[in-house]
């Protein structure tokens, strides 16, 4: 099983007809993800231009569908709205792919929306290669296998999961959860569900300068994640400090933050850090080995 | 968006958080009109966003037109004294006048976003008036924090806790709830990300006040209140930041180190990874650059001209790996950038790989482009073009 | 605390809610003065809190200053007729002056409190206009219904699934999620348990406004908004209403039903199950009373003199359960009281029991009252004792 | 065993330092109740008269004591804040002595504190005879036995226990779940808990004109406790309709709201209806011969 999302998931899409969401619905089929429908306030009972029910409202969707995933294409003052009312039409899997929603909203929502899984906001979605991709990540460069991997970044996974499947690595499911300061699915939340995941073999922890996700999803792999292969790369080790969220963000944070601080953190939890993401491979291969040896 | 202190007390004041009486001055001469109708001591204020105005001598005591006049005058005559974030300084270009607070006692408390918890959190410390990373670093136990739950909101009983839990003098118990109250209301109503009162005093007559104010607003919320238009144009950018803007790009895309090797990647993981790729090839890096998505030619030519018009780059090393930004239009405008820049041309090294990368690479291809396979092999190409040039 | 029209109005403009332009109007020569000022035709609406005004001839059009104070006049002339509820009609003390619309349709939309999920429902049905009742009954699947999770609270999505599934015309799709948004804010802010807009109208120039408005208030949150006292005062109570005021009860406590048995119980259950028992003892009820707690000398004598002096009670059957109330100080306040008073005597049944009932009992035959042992038994006597005297 | 309380429950009492909440701790206590402590804001480090520890915050009342139950007894205003305090410090049931607390706190309160069992508010408590007591009922006139009551009204619950005890029908427990619009515990919940609980055997609904409460409540009956021996009372028959909460509270209920729709509920769910309290002991032995035999 992959995490979160298999080809059985019955995903629609809210903003199926603007021009994001359609292009990438088209993807999405293609890949082979259930897309079941989708959404668009005024537009029900239309057709997408991929022929998929288009409905008002996403409870009419659920309703007519069984749809129990959703991805979310809508500008960034109405994306909180649409998460709201996913949650409230039963929607159990959320990926909002929007950039620049508030973070007040995302607070807002994470907050008052216990039971449903968000991926993002702010990120490319999920894949489980092979089987479905809910997102806008290109399929092409995956390949199904055993490694989970989970990034904070977009682009930057794709770079890391071309060196895997080149590599001769497959992936069982790949998540990118997003780079703002509040997402509804962090490193931690990813590791648990792929700890539970019998396809996944080994892990690939893509982290960046900044917050204490990385720190958190060490102490988390140092207590439940020892037998695990995993590797980690850290993005923006040559970044110099930059403007900080302030004063405040660095208490909670402690000397959290710094590349230093995480790479310690993973080389105290056993994890190899990457120094290139084309050292990724032949790292996680040596992990693999030695800990089945 | 970070607030100076006059903005952040003009927030202050509108969510019912007591702050000093207090003028905000552009000029020394408006100092002195204000100080001659109000007699008594006054405090004279650097509006900066820099920290440290007290150690840099950009906060006088002043009484009457005269005094005030000159020293206005004083602070305004040169800049904060730079450090590293801020290796230019900060221009003073106003003045907070405020009523000189005859303090008892000073605490913190601030209200910011966490990432662990998801939630916004409380924080209140008994020590006051320094630092809050200080505090953090001396008197870690010292500081009080409570995860506020969303659903729930402010209550007053979270001010109490903290009140308690951070040993807080008594003065302060009976008003820290309401403050707090207040402090959540314009976090939450304003979209802030960090709502910070240090010092707050407890005068010697028993009130309990915000001496400073330090309010970080969220850029993607601004779009909620049309008064904060009119305040980021008063904020100063720092360079990099004005130049991103007039690029079109968002204000922390774009930031400059010196080096020869200039970079421009889609996405800010990758922008870095990529600066890390150039750093372990042997580069000095010239700059970091987030294309951002949707990379058309505009977009394209305004960012290698923000480049190679300021910074040192001998070389120009694009890197794009394809998700929403589809190679064959990055490539297009790649193409049509270079044909129609009027700026001084430098060696480019391409790397183009992901959603529609065939297409994509066709369109270098007939214009004469030839792009490089990875990451690395193209960090490394910059680099030896860099130096060799 | 219900609201009149014009004070519903009042918080929807502040609240955002598209209203007609009007004027509130005390005479008719008021009205009479904003109709010479304001040519064309205008609707004057009676201000009273009871429904059905339409029939009653209360709403009138009128164009300029001499049809403006007739018409005021044969409007304010006559009170509301009674109906079973305002058994004396309504006195109409002013008018609301407003736009004619030029409507094309109506439909209903409310917010009120759901006590089955524990949470508020917003309700919206393109059957506006009519009593909701009517609707109801008549087209139950036509309205439409959200239960509005408080953690989240209202989100446009909601009035968007509202006007899909009642159906409602297209013209007001775009502005009913902004208006249900501004009616919820006014719902929670201002603690109101109902909030409706019936009919929201759709001009035939495309504009959705709220033809009326109809606020009931919290009593309990009254103490939020100084602005509801002022309110208060001119809002008619009725006469029980009254009463139960100056007698220092809350205004739900009194009411009258013309028979000759006075009743008074400490809880409101407990006064129903009195009245009841006293009913099924084949008496007439002279009035409900809910003496609430701590009853006191002054509270026992207010409640005594309030039955006796305006009900034609014959007995007063006073029947304490002691919980928070004490038997003893009850029976300290009967005693007190009825030395004290200076109204008619009527003959006490007293049953007092529970908390300290055993004090209670003998401070009542201390003063020469000897209590009965069970409510089915005082009723009985008191309602022997009103048939006999 | 009882419901939601029994000898072993640890409760503290905020607002303990007030004149009813001191007074009532004294009762509680008197009754066998394991009052452990209370709350007063500023008190914190002294003895309540009881010589009970008073803390400043619920959280160090908890911390301290382990407290899982409270019963709060504070002024309107405050009432909202205090039921917060408790579930942020883990309180998992707490009753609401206060009346008068405004609708939408409550409302607020309900939605948002999610796993903690709230009665009241405008409540007399509950009580789990011959064990413990949290509220303000007159222990004395309860006995220890298998008859569970709900009741919405106050003085009423304590006019019937007197009439069952009378009769020699002891109870399991006893709860006023209060007569406000909105309250935390509603007879349905009530029933479902009685359902489960070995102790009860028979159950007695004091209901009340308004709301549809008792409609649900025989809802569930019928649904759920048809063998189970069950009284109705619902007080204020003989009263003419009042003012009503207004035309959009009185859809919602549909035609409930009026004796004649809650009698019905009842005899259609196969519950007798006493015509007065004093009615219902030989009603509910009737109707537990009926069943046993």
């Amino acid at each position: 099983m992959s995490i979160y999302l298999d080809k059985n998931s019955k995903v629609i899409v809210q903003g199926i007809t603007g021009g994001e969401g359609s292009y990438h619905t088209g993807r999405m089929l293609a890949y082979g993800t259930q897309i079941v429908g989708g959404v668009t306030p005024g537009k029900g009972g239309q057709k997408s231009e991929h022929g998929l029910p288009v409905f008002n409202t996403v409870r009419e969707a659920v309703e007519a569908t069984g749809a129990t995933h959703t991805c979310i294409f809508v500008p960034p003052p109405f994306a909180g709205d649409a998460l709201f009312e996913a949650y409230e039409a039963g929607i159990s899997f959320a990926v909002c792919i929007t950039e620049g929603v508030p973070v007040h909203d995302v607070m807002s929502v994470v907050g008052a929306t216990p039971g449903m899984q968000i991926i993002g906001p702010n990120c490319p979605g999920l894949i489980s290669p092979g089987r479905a991709s809910i997102g806008i990540m290109p399929g092409h460069i995956f390949k199904q296998g055993n490694v989970g991997l989970i990034s904070r970044s977009g682009t930057l996974t794709y770079e890391v999961v071309d060196g895997l499947t080149r590599a001769g690595l497959g992936q069982s499911t790949c998540v990118g959860i997003g780079g703002d300061p509040i997402i509804g699915t962090t490193f931690v939340d990813c590791l648990r569900a792929f700890a539970n995941d019998e396809e996944t073999k080994a892990i690939v922890v893509c982290g960046e300068i900044g917050g204490s996700d990385e720190e958190d999803a060490a102490a988390f792999i140092a207590e439940h994640l020892r037998g695990t292969p995993i590797v980690a790369f850290i993005g923006g080790r040559n970044a110099p400090p930059g403007k900080s969220l302030g004063h405040a963000g660095a208490i909670i944070s402690g000397n959290f933050g710094t590349p230093e601080s995480k790479i310690a953190a993973f080389k105290q939890a056993g994890v190899p850090i990457a120094e290139r993401p084309s050292d990724i491979p032949a790292l996680l291969k040596k992990s693999i080995e030695s800990l089945n040896s | 968006m970070n607030l100076m202190e006059y903005q952040g007390k003009e927030l202050f004041r509108r969510s019912g958080i007591p702050i000093p009486r207090s003028q905000h001055c552009t000029t020394p001469e408006a100092v002195g009109d204000f100080l001659a109708a109000n007699p008594g001591e006054w405090v004279l204020k650097a509006q900066v966003l820099m920290g440290g105005r007290g150690k840099a001598g950009k906060i006088k005591f002043a009484t009457g037109r005269e005094q005030g006049i000159a020293l206005a005058r004083e602070i305004m005559a040169t800049p904060m004294p730079p450090n590293r974030q801020n290796p230019k300084g900060e221009a003073i270009n106003s003045l907070l006048v405020e009523e000189k607070l005859s303090i008892a006692k000073e605490a913190y408390c601030a209200i910011t976003v966490d990432r662990a918890t998801k939630r916004p959190v409380a924080m209140v410390s008994k020590y006051g008036g320094m630092e809050i990373e200080e505090v953090a670093h001396e008197h870690p136990e010292s500081i009080a924090k409570f995860f506020i739950d969303t659903a729930i909101g402010y209550s007053p009983f979270i001010g109490r806790e903290l009140a308690f839990a951070s040993d807080l003098d008594p003065g302060y118990r009976k008003q820290l709830p309401a403050i707090l109250a207040s402090l959540y209301h314009l976090f939450f109503e304003y979209g802030a990300k960090l709502v910070e009162i240090n010092p707050l005093a407890l005068t010697t007559d028993g009130r309990v006040i915000a001496s400073d104010a330090k309010v970080e607003l969220d850029d993607d919320a601004l779009f909620k209140h049309k008064k904060f238009a009119e305040w980021h144009a008063v904020l100063p950018l720092d360079e990099d930041e004005q130049l991103a803007t007039e690029a079109g790009l968002g204000i922390r895309n774009f930031r400059r180190f010196g080096g020869t090797v200039g970079t421009m990647a889609n996405g800010a993981g990758l922008a870095m990874a990529t600066m890390d790729a150039v750093k372990f090839a042997g580069g000095e890096i010239a700059n970091f650059l987030d294309v951002g998505g949707g990379a058309n030619a505009e977009r394209v030519r305004n960012c290698y001209e923000l480049v190679v018009n300021h910074t040192p780059a001998k070389v120009f090393f694009i890197n794009i790996f394809g998700g929403i930004t589809r190679g064959d239009e990055v490539a297009k405008g790649i193409v049509e950038a270079l044909r129609t820049t009027t700026s001084r041309k430098v060696p480019l090294v391409i790397r183009l790989t992901g959603t529609n990368e065939e297409q994509g690479r066709k369109i270098l291809a007939d214009a004469g482009m030839t792009p490089v396979e990875t990451m690395d092999e193209g960090a490394a190409q910059a680099v030896r073009i860099a130096a060799g040039a």
